[in-house]
């Protein structure tokens, strides 16, 4: 069975209805779906406005480490049916959906909740995508803090 | 000698002011030595070094890996997508 | 701050897009969204086919107990900022989304997940709405087994 | 005599062939004796009353509730939405 797998790095707006029947078989009856958007206020740790996020990624590596953190989905839920990893690059105000995750299955207790937390996890740990932050007092590159292990 | 290619990403970008250079190393050249071949020729990279992640043909690689011929080398600070 | 719950029980096609853009406020940065969608093909348990289910539902009640649920959500996960229950009735199609629960926050890490989680499973144990399922072998009525307690 | 409304859905509706009825009940008729006027009203509810799932005014109501005048009384089964 080839079960749907989508990643895109887009410069376009995310389509969640498309993108949801992308991932709808026949035998799916379930479905998580992760989003992050711009965040204009910060309320925790250091409060400040956000102008807007400028994206930017090393494209064919991006695609391949999207691959990756999908085949890690799947070996450990393997329950999971499609799966969808949108980044959203270029520059984004505050309100703007920039990334998405949706995994479907047939049940939603065989794992899609957690299936989706682990795709947005893994894509902020090893996924090459950058993003500055342009606000009211500068601009500033925004850096992650994970250091990926040999083998990921 | 052999020719690659490296990338710079996000604040190694900048700092490097190149969005990637063409260089030739000796062969067998490690992920380590090329950091320092790296800085030698942008010393605005000396304080990117320590923190930065190296891809080498778009997979993650560490200090004592060897640089193969024609390699797509990437460096970068630590992703921050989402 | 009024943040937004939004409950609908309705003929139209679901359009995430569109409902979370009314969950996303200027503090947002997460969205957990679950769907449920009307299973063609089931594998697990009894094996059949399904043509359709038809979705009814005792509305006024089920808008009370949608806001119920929305209700206990805040109170068990405060940092929840939008809140959406939708559920669609009528005669759905394999492959149609006909449920779906969908709840943001200022960051992902305070609850967004186990609250869309805890949303789908409360919807499908006190909010008044029936199905019947029409299959190749004839159609039935499909019983939940939850009995609310008092005060639910 | 309180006049109160009694709505069917799904099952119970197709069991007792009505949508809803309007009847006149004692006040101070619980729940409980409710079930029973309605099974001797429609006898095909009677395999569906035990388990049946009561709501008055719009709230979930139990064997031992009182059921107020120009109430709203619902029957269903368990709920399967989704």
């Amino acid at each position: 069975m080839d079960y749907p797998t989508i990643y895109d790095i887009t410069n376009s707006e995310i389509d969640i209805n498309g993108l949801l029947a992308k991932l709808t078989l026949l035998s799916t009856g379930a479905a998580a779906i992760f989003t992050g958007m711009v965040r204009g206020k910060t309320k925790n740790g250091n409060p400040h406005e956000t102008t807007y996020l400028e994206y930017e990624a090393y494209v064919p590596m991006a695609e391949a480490k999207m691959k990756q953190v999908a085949a890690e989905i799947r070996q450990k839920w393997p329950s999971i049916e499609g799966i969808g990893i949108i980044q959203r690059i270029g520059k984004l105000y505050p309100e703007t959906p920039t990334v998405l995750i949706a995994c479907t299955a047939a049940h939603r207790d065989t794992g899609v909740f957690d299936a989706a937390r682990y795709g947005i996890d893994r894509l902020k740990e090893i996924v090459p995508i950058w993003k500055r932050e342009v606000s009211p007092s500068g601009e500033e590159w925004i850096e992650g803090d994970y250091m990926p292990k040999p083998g990921e | 000698m052999n020719q690659i290619k490296v990338l710079f990403f996000a604040t190694l970008r900048d700092r490097a002011g190149e969005k990637s250079v063409n260089i030739d190393i000796p062969e067998e050249t490690t992920v380590q030595a090329l950091k320092d071949i790296i800085v030698k020729t942008f010393p605005g990279l000396q304080k990117s070094i320590d923190s930065v992640v190296v891809s080498v043909n778009r997979e993650f690689a560490f200090d004592e890996n060897i640089i193969p011929e024609s390699a797509e080398v990437a460096m970068f600070p630590p992703v921050s997508g989402g």
